[in-house]
């Protein structure tokens, strides 16, 4: 769900890209030092951001026949940490804007926050607390997966109310309106995401257990830091 | 539309040669009048602009231009809607054209809902000059004047080769799990729990895949003589001064029309 | 109009797979393939030839049915092939496409699990797919493969799991996309031998190949993609056609280059053939 | 002792580029390749062939200096290649190496770009980056692609642009790692023509192939990988050898099994020399 080009106010549009501006830099940072450090780590956050963009070119199963993407920001989150996510989804977020006119440039701040610093973090903190809480792998990466979808579509839906508050409830009211109408389509696609996630979990445990385990994603292996796994399994 | 029809619209374009520049100045200077001019008449002006520029003068055919619009489409139409009802009891009912129970349509809602669709459109049309004439690296490789780190951009200039290659294989990997039934398995409610079953293992493939491409493309860039940048051939570009006329000529017009119309120069 | 009759009449007889006028292309993309009309029939082997990019694999996809021709349409058995679930599920059982990159369809961990991939979708009981899985390893001279993991598979090996894969759902028709590309020289006898064990055992075999000697040698149709079209006809004679090879970017064929260059009587498609045309005189060579 | 001295001296002659007592292997696999000791001189045309998995490639990176030997060392006119930063530029001026799939080594979105990232990296100026380029291009007769984007291009287009990111470094030997395979017929004898071109411009060129037939004719030496060695010898003498191909999987080219079953004096290279062999007697064929 990304806001369209122009429909943010001008002052909205500062304001969005001032909130995000410190994550993406801070995101930023850490991309430049990883890649100082391990040069060939370019090409893995490359892929990832490039994973992330094709994702939305495969279509998610359904019941009904509509047609749904995953947005991917919790897999993200999980495999390379929400600072590096912030970075790579603006990356996304421009790309998408620029190549399928999904997004737009003077709202890139408000949809960088919603989709690629709330949705991250938000997912990434309820996969820490299910470990913390020895929950199972399957369950953190269910939580996550959700949670990232929902925070970023709750996190529009202030957006838009706050720039188009409801001239009887005002900006509440509104909130409300924009949460109950995307929910037809938000509030099935976070499920469905969370499911996909533990399918995806599973098949990549099955196949690339090590490399999973490495990046501390599985338990039961080390909990390294992304750029020095990567490494690991660049050289497998 | 397909997920690269905007890019390869801007690979053939005649606007490719363009200055970068000229083509940002251009497309965001639209952008930013039609966020700050007021709705009427200023996005109209943005708007014939934008289409007359892509249309016209790109010469982009006007189906892929269709195309290109109908998801932001999609997105301004809901939210047009949502915001021309509100909800929540009126003060004054005899102020609202329309009302059943707590919904209602009145003339701020509706001045509300036509502003975003027409800020939407115009802005949307705009971005798209850009989107629509210059592929991405092109305004990659332009962003390095701006000094932004060149570790960034060479991410993003990968990024931008791996999703053409990245798609190839999603494509491919999706046909054959097609041809052995994987999107159309046999079993409860068309074989549903098989089928999520089949898309994991799909996004798994592929990503799998992606990961080992991306070190073998290290592996090929090493070979070349790669160390620590991606440097490549400038690309050599003749700017025009009658572009950057008319783009401060039309851009200063919409903006100075909006004064007798509205009566006033911000939204 | 009369052509056409006859076309119809004889494909009446067999006709396993057919095309009629059909055009495709892929999204934005101009016309690949313009009025084509071929028909594969119950146990003869095709070649499909042509350069680079002019649309061999487009043309497998329409016949498998994943791509959707802009005109014209596909027809198995006789009957035209709607492009919904219900139909495509049907026949995908039918008609099996391989593709070139065996990566592109092994999707799980292990050979075993990746050849059930698709008699699993079928829905068939596990024993039934089990039997599937053995029956495809061992024609594709692969079942000491069943263990493994697929990651550690040299590619010959990948390849021979990926065409087990489709072996297992035992189709009438196998459409091959480049099966021999890729392998040692080896490997490619193994390959058209396995080729020859699934044709015993009443598989019908079509692929799309580059290599021209292997397509005289093995075939005895060939598909010429060429300018759009395609031509169907006898596999010795299309290729010995120098007009149609020079178009369809093709070279001769090593035997029917000596056949020319040496004036001899007959199309030699081997190594063979060659040698008894040249047999007579072979004690003089000798002396 | 005697023999492996003789080779000390031969290569001293003009040893382009060699290995001596090479060993290699990739992390956590048994041994590819052991003891391994060949030379590639100036102007002489190798070609490497090998079962799938025997490690062509890997030689090919050992040779190119993105593999470290496990033991061993890779010489370079004479001197021993380390495997520091400043040492590898330089080996890389003068040894560069093309890998199978194109896509491994573009890059960048448009050709031209693609073509200048080597002498870029070379810190040339501008200029000369240009004209580099451009040579390049027109060496591969690919000059009419320099403005076109890269995921634009076909199979064999993206093949001959990633050649000509390579010659664009001037080299003194190009190394390449099956440089024919997924072309067409006409795009074989174009690559191959195009590897024809630079060896007039003084490039010593090498590769991996699996195409028995195309060794044949176009090297002057082949190295058969087998066994985890390395046999170096004139490519007809080695492909004649039955016993070696048999181990290495390959199979008799088509030039030489004919010799063999016509009982030929001497090995024929190619269809011209075939038909010069059995030449005498074409009146009588004709006849
Ligand atoms: N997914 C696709 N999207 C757009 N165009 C495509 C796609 N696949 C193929 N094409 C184009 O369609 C044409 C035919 O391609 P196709 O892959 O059928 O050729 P081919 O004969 O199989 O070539 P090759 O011998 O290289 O495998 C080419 O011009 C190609 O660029
Ligand atoms: N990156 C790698 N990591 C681990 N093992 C590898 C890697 N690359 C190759 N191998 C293994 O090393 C051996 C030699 O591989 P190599 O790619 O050199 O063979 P090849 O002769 O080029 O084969 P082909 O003809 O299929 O290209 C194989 O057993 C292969 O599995
Ligand atoms: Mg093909
Ligand atoms: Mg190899």
């Amino acid at each position: 769900m990304h806001i369209a080009e122009g429909i943010l106010s001008p002052t909205e549009c500062a304001v969005w890209y001032a909130a995000a501006a410190p994550f993406v830099i801070h995101g930023a940072r850490q991309v430049v030092r990883q890649v100082k450090e391990h040069p060939e780590n370019r090409l893995l956050l490359a892929t990832a951001g490039a994973f992330t963009f094709v994702l939305s070119a495969i279509k998610l199963p359904s019941v009904s026949g509509s047609s749904s993407h995953p947005t991917g920001t919790g897999v993200g989150a999980v495999l390379f940490k929400p600072p590096v996510m912030a970075f790579l989804g603006m990356i996304v977020l421009i790309f998408q804007a620029l190549l399928l006119a999904h997004g737009g440039i003077s709202t890139l701040g408000a949809n960088t926050f919603s989709m690629a610093i709330a949705g991250p973090w938000v997912g990434y903190a309820f996969y820490r607390l299910t470990k913390k809480l020895g929950g199972p792998d399957a369950l953190a990466i269910f939580l996550c997966m959700v949670f990232a979808d929902f925070s970023t579509y709750c996190v529009t839906s202030f957006q838009l109310a706050i720039a188009f508050p409801d001239p009887h409830s005002g900006i509440l009211g509104a909130a409300g309106k924009f949460l109950g109408i995307f929910a037809v389509t938000q509030i099935p696609l976070a499920l469905a995401e969370g499911v996909l996630g533990i399918l995806l979990f599973r098949f990549l445990a099955r196949v690339a257990g090590p490399q999973l385990r490495s990046l501390g994603v599985l338990s039961g292996g080390a909990d390294g830091p992304a750029d020095a796994s990567m490494k690991e399994t660049a050289g497998v | 539309m397909t997920i690269t029809s905007l890019d390869d619209a801007a690979w053939d374009s005649p606007w490719r040669r363009r200055p970068v520049g000229e083509k940002v100045a251009l497309s965001l200077g639209l952008v930013a009048t039609a966020l700050c001019t007021p709705a009427w008449p200023g996005t109209l002006f943005v708007s014939v602009a934008a289409a007359v520029a892509i249309l016209a003068f790109a010469r982009i055919r006007a189906r892929v231009l269709w195309q290109a619009m109908c998801a932001p489409l999609v997105f301004l139409a809901l939210g047009g809607v949502s915001v021309l009802v509100s909800v929540g009891t009126a003060q004054d009912p005899t102020a609202v054209w329309w009302h059943a129970g707590i919904l209602s349509v009145g003339p701020v809602s509706a001045r509300q809902a036509a502003n975003l669709v027409a800020h939407g459109l115009a802005g949307t049309l705009a971005l798209m000059i850009l989107a629509l004439t210059t592929p991405m690296v092109d305004l990659l490789t332009w962003m390095r004047r701006f000094r932004v780190p060149d570790s960034l951009l060479e991410i993003a200039n990968l990024t931008y080769r791996l999703i053409f290659v990245l798609l190839d294989t999603v494509a491919t990997a999706h046909e054959a799990s097609r041809c052995r039934l994987g999107d159309a398995p046999i079993g409860r409610l068309n074989g549903f729990r098989r089928r999520w079953e089949n898309t994991a293992a799909l996004m798994g493939s592929v990503g799998i895949r992606a990961w080992s491409r991306a070190n073998r493309l290290n592996d090929g860039l090493v070979n070349r003589g790669f160390e620590d940048s991606l440097l490549t051939l400038p690309v050599r570009r003749a700017g025009s001064w009658r572009f950057k006329a008319v783009t401060l000529l039309v851009i200063a017009g919409s903006w100075a029309a909006c004064w007798p119309v509205a009566g006033r120069l911000w939204r | 109009m009369l052509a056409r009759r006859r076309k119809v009449v004889e494909m009446s007889e067999d006709p396993l797979l057919g095309t009629e006028a059909l055009c495709a292309t892929h999204p934005g993309r101009p016309i690949v393939l313009q009025d084509v009309s071929v028909d594969m029939r119950r146990g003869v082997r095709v070649a499909i030839l042509g350069a680079n990019g002019s649309g061999k694999t487009t043309l497998l996809r329409c016949l498998s049915g994943s791509l959707k021709p802009v005109s014209g349409c596909v027809r198995r058995l006789g009957a035209e092939l709607r492009h919904d679930r219900r139909a495509l599920r049907e026949h995908r059982r039918a008609v099996q496409l391989v593709l070139q990159d065996p990566d592109d369809q092994l999707f799980s961990a292990d050979v075993t699990q990746d050849v059930s991939f698709g008699p699993m979708n079928m829905g068939l009981p596990v024993d039934e797919v089990r039997d599937r899985v053995d029956r495809a390893l061992t024609l594709l001279g692969a079942d000491h493969l069943a263990e493994r993991a697929t990651h550690q598979l040299s590619y010959g090996e990948r390849k021979r799991v990926a065409v087990a894969g489709a072996v297992a759902m035992m189709p009438d028709l196998l459409l091959l996309d480049e099966p021999t590309a890729g392998l040692d020289p080896a490997g490619v006898v193994q390959m058209m031998a396995a080729l020859d064990r699934l044709r015993e055992a009443g598989t019908t075999v079509a692929m799309a190949t580059h290599d021209v000697d292997l397509a005289l040698e093995w075939a005895d149709e060939a598909l010429v993609v060429v300018d759009h079209r395609v031509v169907q006809g006898p596999v010795d004679e299309l290729l010995a056609d120098a007009d149609l090879i020079g178009r369809a970017h093709l070279e001769l064929p090593w035997p029917l280059a000596l056949a020319r260059r040496l004036e001899l009587p007959g199309r030699p498609r081997n190594l063979d053939e060659v040698v008894g045309l040249l047999g007579g005189r072979r004690p003089e060579v000798a002396g």
